[in-house]
């Protein structure tokens, strides 16, 4: 079992050490079949762990590398835990991950810095298995910090565009925001069950909470420490999994080159947040607060950025968008307890959003990197193949039954819909009308780019054609994925449950949504203009993001630097260098200059003062007798 | 009779009055010499008062030595002044101001 | 009021106001000469305290030789009238204060409670051969014998600082006399014979 | 132990060898000298390898101790000895000094005797702070450092430098004369010098708080703490690079070795009352100076802030020992706190230091360092640009890197004494990242603009093993630390057990 697991870790770090140092001697293909082979081979061994724990049912494995570091009371490991969720999400990142680095040796034939993306990518492969095999709080932490390192050199990889290096640094800076919450949690954690490994802390959770312990934050209020933690460890996720406040990251990612999107914003790091919780759902159970909190944050998360992405232009921007929504999705099941509904969603999210991702990314090839959809149109004659993976993608994403999307997606519903906790009903009423705006805004964008008519110009019309196998080949595996797992997980009831599909309010509300975008987009494509001059207002919200962005920048950003210019003018160069440092050496200076003035130099002064003085010790004298 | 007080109030007066003029002078050294005499007479002639009213000799002795020492002072002063003179070509006190910080 | 208090008035009023003239003169000529007069008057004071020895003495060598030196100096030194009293008249009121401030303070301590005295004591009158001379003489070379003499050497001390400093015998501009010099000559350079005196 | 005098050769062959060195003098055979300093700090490595290994871990007492009798009249004698706090300073001390020479290796051309005489005395005299158990060597060694470092600043710096290093040289000796007025009053105590007899020597309360606060103005201006702080950032920008790496790898460690070998366990009482004004100190030391180096427009400015909000974190480790310990019985998160405090100056050293070789090689080549001359080094310098980001990784306290260790065990055990204190420390996470990465975008990545950048000359070979050694010290800290931590375990528990017992 240890030879499998570093059978799983290792070749890709080594990849990406090879690729990334060795990268100019050894070449491009050669850095590029290490790292592809490095990642094949963990794929190979984790389908073999996904056998064993799957289909055997293998008991959960917890396994200790090295001891990385003891002190004081608390021993730090490097470890490993390996059950049925590490399993899938094994599955999961390997595979895509597999699939991503085939794709990228096509999409970054042409590009001066091609060793050190594949380093880069396979070393992000490395740190989320780290993440993800973790089997304790400090390596989870480790792969936390890993993951946003890498994805802040990958957002940041073309680092001569100015908008790459902003939307990197912002990434990283969002993602530090939220591990302080992280770091804190585990404090906490720390601090209650004095160990940081996942077993013992989960197994002693339910004991521990009996016993009601309480924090005070503030004065006078008493906070359940379970609480406490759950929440900090959430703002960890939220920050990780682009939940509302913290998502601001997400689209300005989209600098990074499309490969990357797939592997991070779609299928893995972003998933990483819901991971933990679900990893963590013992000590979630015992607050129900927290469940709470992670629902609606959930809820809201996957309406409001559903109904941003209805107005976006860019491909890439609107699949972003919908990646936070179905992660608002994903953690709206975790808040309703249903963690395997989340785990189940976020499997088959993983296969139609990287699906997306990619056959945009080809898109976007193919029109030379064309980002903007209003250029787009009538790309159907061209690319059939690119037309048909995502119309696969699409319908899986707006829910259509026999698509895997379908069943996770109704399951999370189901369970929102059963769920008793406060919130519960907003959050259902949130996703169904997120489900409505799921399918109008990828249809929109569907529509958009391969129906109606071409606007390219006719000159580069007859050169857009299909991209090499190492594009498409991966484009058709996902697809069959997007449609293949729905079904192979619900292996028992998937027809019944499709057929029931037909009663039930989503199927229709997708359907609707699918209809409503035919029509805007295709019968009458002057309905959206008219509709956006009416409700101006509202049309200005959305584009300006409900003012996330400039509340950010304004505020933190400019706020900061504001404050820190005040405190290092003020306090810093005046009040201490000035004023201390400075000042008392004036301040002598001009002591010794009044004293020079006693000095006149005649000779009557001095007598003056002599008579003063014996004067004064008379007068003294006399008052003492 | 000269009672002792009334003596001791002329020496008191003579003293002070020595010493504004030490102290006021605007003019030259010459006055501040002239002045030191003035304070050293004063002092003597407190001594004979009270040798005389006490009538102990010793008061008179002193005077006797005060005397020597005031003679060598004043001629030492006088030196000093026409070194002055020499040097600065001017004893006026306001213009002697070299110990200026 | 007696003939004596009178004569004691008198001589102290003679002494203040010659004080204050010494002070105020502008020309350091009337200064010194209000000095002498100042001295003279004290010396009559002591005279009439029975110190005639030291009275006279005092008369000798201040009046002697200080003033004279005095004077001599501020004749070899020809300082012409001071420009002004300006400074004086400034400080006029300032120094009256002081001068009440000083005298009050001496008095309150001179005050004959302080000493131990009865509050006014009363002079002992000398019997008629009582010669303060003698008395002073037998007291000095017996018991100060040993501060006469230092006062001897303070003296000798004075004179050779006063020469050392103001005699500046190797001045270049002045033109001086080398005796030496003048003492080798011979006949021949200073005689000259001339045959016919008287003729021409 | 063996009776091989090996601390006294650590401190007087890099003293004897700067000797040497200024004897030979002039630039005329400079390379044999830097050779000469090569090899001394070399062979100064050769005997920290034997102590490391000769070191026991398990005991808490002094080892390779040396006693000679130097001023017998008032008991003063020449006594050295290591434990596991003062054993990873030596050791940083000699690796430090040699990445120094290696990086300086062209960059001085004249007076190269003197420049690299001024290192070696330091190594010394350093090594001789760390290792002395006398208070009168210590005081000695304490003073006797400063100079070389003020020739260094002074001679070799940039155009303010007179006025930084006479700054930085007031500051210093200002706290420690006061110091030594603490120290002649424990002597008349305790009798002798020694450290141990002042260990356990009865002091009342107000005693105890009088001698903290003497120490504490010495030791405070060499951490820096917040309001004594100003110093280092104009020493920083001034002094040449080889000066401020070991400013920043070496001197800052003193003030916090301070505080752990005097204050801590001569006034327990003292420490304990102040606490809070150490934390809130350390806290501000923390937030308001990572929130100044945001706005710094210069290289070794920001880096100097950083490394205060570092030292802060040191600090706030040491002093939050009795705030813990007044939550929970077991000692286990209040040695996990110190032992924090003790990882991030190992690592503060090496990741710092390489960030200053970093900028003074820029500086070396362009000698700006204006952050807003540089653009798209990483083009003109991959390699260069990696090491760089290598180190601001660390300095920014990612996991995996030797800067995360200290922040992770000091946040972790601040929680157990109060939410609040964690959260302000946890600030640093944001903060760090804030001004290390947005110094690194502007400096590294973005188009190349200015042509001076254009044509950077390539790292030399000798830089690049300096940045290697360290690099590697970084991340094999960051990966595997657990080789380190096993040397503080032992004193670091025994300081814990002596500074929480009452003196009254």
């Amino acid at each position: 079992m240890q030879l499998l697991l570093t059978a799983i870790l290792l070749p890709p770090l080594l990849g990406a050490i090879l690729a990334g140092i060795f990268g100019t001697i050894i070449g491009r293909v050669a850095s590029h079949r290490v790292t592809v082979l490095g990642v094949l081979i963990s794929f190979i061994c984790s389908c073999i762990i996904f056998k064993n724990f799957i289909l055997d049912h293998q008991s959960t494995q917890n396994i200790i590398a090295y001891t990385w570091g003891t002190s004081g009371a608390f021993q730090f490991n490097v470890g490993f835990l390996i059950d049925n969720l590490t399993a899938t999400m094994l599955m999961v990142v390997t595979s895509v991950s597999l699939l991503v680095h085939v794709y990228s040796i096509g999409y970054m034939r042409g590009d001066a810095g091609y060793q050190r993306f594949f380093s880069y990518i396979s070393l992000f492969t490395f740190a989320m298995l780290m993440l993800i095999t973790a089997n304790n709080f400090f390596q989870l932490f480790f792969g936390w910090e890993a993951v946003g390192l890498v994805s802040y050199l990958l957002i940041g990889f073309w680092f001569t565009r100015e908008p790459a290096n902003f939307g990197s640094l912002k990434a990283f800076i969002v993602n530090r925001v939220s591990d302080v919450g992280f770091i804190l949690g585990i404090g906490g954690v720390i601090t209650l069950f004095g160990t940081v490994d996942f077993l013992p802390v989960l197994a002693q959770a339910p004991k521990v909470a009996a016993s009601l312990p309480t924090i005070s934050l503030f004065a006078g209020t008493s906070w359940s420490i379970i609480t406490v933690i759950c929440i900090l460890l959430f703002i960890g996720a939220m920050g990780k999994s682009a939940q509302m406040p913290l998502h601001i990251w997400l689209p300005e990612s989209m600098e990074g080159p499309t490969p990357i999107s797939a592997l991070i914003h779609a299928a893995t790091m972003v998933t990483a947040g819901v991971y933990m919780v679900a990893r963590l759902s013992p000590l979630y159970e015992l607050s129900a607060s927290a469940l709470t909190f992670i629902l609606v944050i959930g809820a809201t998360t996957a309406l409001f950025t559903g109904i941003l992405g209805v107005v976006q232009n860019d491909i890439k921007r609107v699949i972003a968008y919908s990646t936070l929504s179905q992660l608002g999705y994903m953690v709206a099941a975790l808040g309703a307890s249903a963690f395997a509904a989340g785990i189940f969603h976020l499997v088959t999210h993983a296969a139609f959003k990287a699906l997306l991702f990619l056959a945009a990314g080809s898109v976007i090839l193919a029109l030379h990197h064309e980002q903007d959809m209003r250029k787009m149109g009538g790309l159907r004659r061209y690319l059939p193949l690119t037309y048909s993976c995502f119309l696969v993608g699409a319908l899986a994403l707006a829910a259509i039954p026999p698509f895997s999307g379908f069943y996770s997606k109704d399951a999370i519903i189901e369970a929102v819909h059963l769920s008793t906790i406060h919130g519960a009903s907003y959050a259902y009423v949130a996703l169904m009308i997120g489900v409505f705006v799921t399918a109008l805004y990828i249809f929109r964008a569907f529509f958009m780019t391969f129906h109606g008519s071409c606007s390219a110009n006719s000159a580069s019309q007859d050169n857009i054609r299909e991209n090499g196998w190492v594009i498409w080949l991966p484009l058709v595996i996902l697809a069959i994925a997007s449609i293949t797992i729905g079904m192979i997980v619900k292996h028992a009831d998937a027809l019944q449950l499709a057929l029931h599909a037909f009663t039930s309010l989503p199927f229709w509300l997708a359907i609707a949504g699918i209809v409503t975008a035919w029509f805007c987009y295709v019968i009458r494509p002057a309905i959206p203009a008219m509709l956006a001059n009416k409700f101006s207002w509202l049309y200005y919200i959305l584009i300006k993001k409900y003012g996330f962005d400039d509340f950010n920048q304004i505020v933190f950003v400019r706020g900061t630097r504001a404050l820190a210019q005040l405190l290092y003018n003020y306090g810093d160069q005046r009040l201490i260098d000035d004023g201390l440092v400075n000042g008392s050496g004036r301040l002598i200076q001009w002591i010794s200059a009044t004293l020079k003035r006693l000095q006149t130099g005649y000779i009557y002064n001095y007598a003056l003062a002599m008579i003063i003085g014996v004067l004064a010790l008379v007068l003294w004298q006399m008052l003492i007798a | 009779m000269i009672t002792l007080n009334s003596a001791l109030i002329v020496t008191a007066i003579l003293f002070s009055l020595s010493l504004i003029g030490l102290v006021l002078n605007r003019h030259n050294l010459i006055v501040l010499l002239m002045c030191v005499e003035l304070m050293l007479l004063a002092v003597n002639t407190n001594f004979i008062i009270f040798s005389h009213f006490l009538n102990d000799l010793a008061g008179q002795v002193f005077v006797f030595f005060i005397l020597a020492v005031a003679a060598a002072e004043a001629a030492i002063g006088l030196a000093i002044l026409i070194l002055i003179f020499r040097k600065q070509k001017t004893i006026n006190v306001s213009e002697l101001n070299t110990l200026k910080g | 009021m007696t003939l004596l208090q009178f004569i004691f008035y008198v001589f102290s009023a003679l002494m203040l106001l010659s004080a204050v003239g010494t002070i105020i003169s502008r020309n350091p000529v009337h200064g010194a000469l209000f000095l002498v007069v100042c001295f003279v008057a004290s010396a009559g004071i002591w005279l009439m305290l029975q110190a005639e020895f030291l009275g006279l003495v005092l008369v000798l060598v201040y009046v002697g030789a200080v003033m004279t030196l005095f004077l001599f100096v501020v004749m070899m030194l020809n300082l012409d009238k001071l420009p002004s009293r300006a400074g004086f008249k400034k400080y006029w009121p300032f120094g009256i204060l002081i001068l009440l401030l000083l005298v009050g303070l001496m008095i309150y301590v001179v005050a004959p409670s302080h000493l131990s005295l009865a509050s006014n004591a009363i002079a002992i009158p000398h019997p008629a051969d009582y010669s303060n001379v003698q008395a002073l003489g037998a007291v000095i070379y017996t018991q100060y014998v040993y501060a006469f003499e230092i006062a001897a050497v303070i003296l000798l001390v004075a004179i050779i600082a006063a020469i050392s400093l103001a005699f500046h015998a190797f001045h270049q501009d002045t033109k001086r006399q080398n005796i030496s010099k003048q003492v080798q000559t011979t006949a021949a350079e200073r005689l000259r014979l001339v045959k016919n005196m008287g003729k021409e | 132990m063996t009776h091989f005098p090996i601390l006294s050769l650590l401190i007087w062959l890099p003293i004897l060898a700067a000797i040497v060195v200024l004897i030979i003098g002039d630039d005329a055979h400079a390379n044999k000298i830097r050779v000469l300093t090569l090899v001394t700090t070399l062979l100064s490595l050769v005997l920290c390898a034997v102590l490391w290994a000769q070191f026991s871990l398990t005991t808490y007492q002094f080892q390779f101790v040396e006693n000679l009798s130097w001023i017998p009249a008032y008991n003063i004698n020449y006594a050295l000895g290591i434990d596991g706090i003062s054993l990873p300073m030596v050791v940083l001390t000699v690796i430090t000094t040699l990445t120094v020479i290696l990086a300086s290796w062209h960059v001085v051309q004249k007076h190269v005797a003197q420049y690299l005489a001024t290192f070696l005395l330091m190594q010394g005299m350093v090594i001789g702070v760390f290792c002395a158990t006398d208070t009168i060597l210590f005081y000695m060694f304490w003073e006797a450092m400063l100079i070389p470092i003020y020739i260094n600043i002074g001679m070799w710096g940039a155009e303010r430098r007179v006025y930084a290093s006479i700054k930085f040289f007031i500051y210093t000796f200002a706290g420690s004369v006061v110091m030594l007025v603490a120290i002649l009053y424990l002597r008349a105590h305790a009798g002798s010098f020694a450290i141990l007899d002042f260990y356990n020597l009865r002091l009342t309360q107000g005693e105890q708080d009088l001698i903290f606060i003497a120490f504490l103005l010495a030791f405070s201006v060499k951490v820096p703490m917040w309001p004594v702080h100003t110093w280092l950032p104009d020493a920083h920008t001034e002094a040449p690079a080889g000066g401020s790496v070991v400013l920043a790898a070496l001197m800052l460690k003193l003030g916090i070795y301070g505080f752990m070998r005097f204050s801590l366990p001569i006034t327990p009482d003292a420490s304990h009352a102040l606490s809070w004004l150490m934390i809130a100190l350390a806290l501000i030391a923390i937030v308001y100076i990572g929130l100044v180096a945001i706005v710094q427009t210069d290289m070794k400015r920001l880096i100097a802030y950083s490394s205060i909000a570092h030292m802060g974190f040191a600090v706030l480790g040491t002093f939050m020992v009795y705030l813990i310990m007044s939550n929970v019985a077991n000692t286990g998160y209040a040695q996990m706190s110190l032992e924090g405090a003790m990882v991030q100056m190992v690592s503060h050293a090496f990741s710092t230091g390489a960030l200053f070789i970093g900028v003074g090689i820029l500086y070396a080549r362009i000698h700006s360092r204006l952050i807003s001359d540089y653009s798209g080094v990483a083009r003109v310098l991959p390699v260069f640009a990696v090491f760089m980001m290598i180190f601001s990784l660390s300095n920014v306290g990612m996991p995996g890197t030797s800067g995360f260790i200290g922040e992770f065990f000091v946040i972790l055990s601040a929680f157990k004494a109060n939410f609040w204190i964690a959260f302000l420390a946890a600030l640093t996470l944001i903060l760090g990242a804030a001004y290390t990465l947005w110094m690194y975008k502007r400096v590294f990545f973005g188009k190349v603009t200015s042509e001076a950048v254009a044509n950077l000359k390539p790292i030399e070979p000798a830089e690049f093993i300096a940045l290697a050694i360290l690099a590697f010290f970084v991340i094999f800290i960051g990966v595997y630390p657990q080789p380190l931590l096993n040397v503080f375990h032992a004193s670091i528990g025994h300081l814990l057990d002596i500074s929480l017992v009452s003196k009254l």
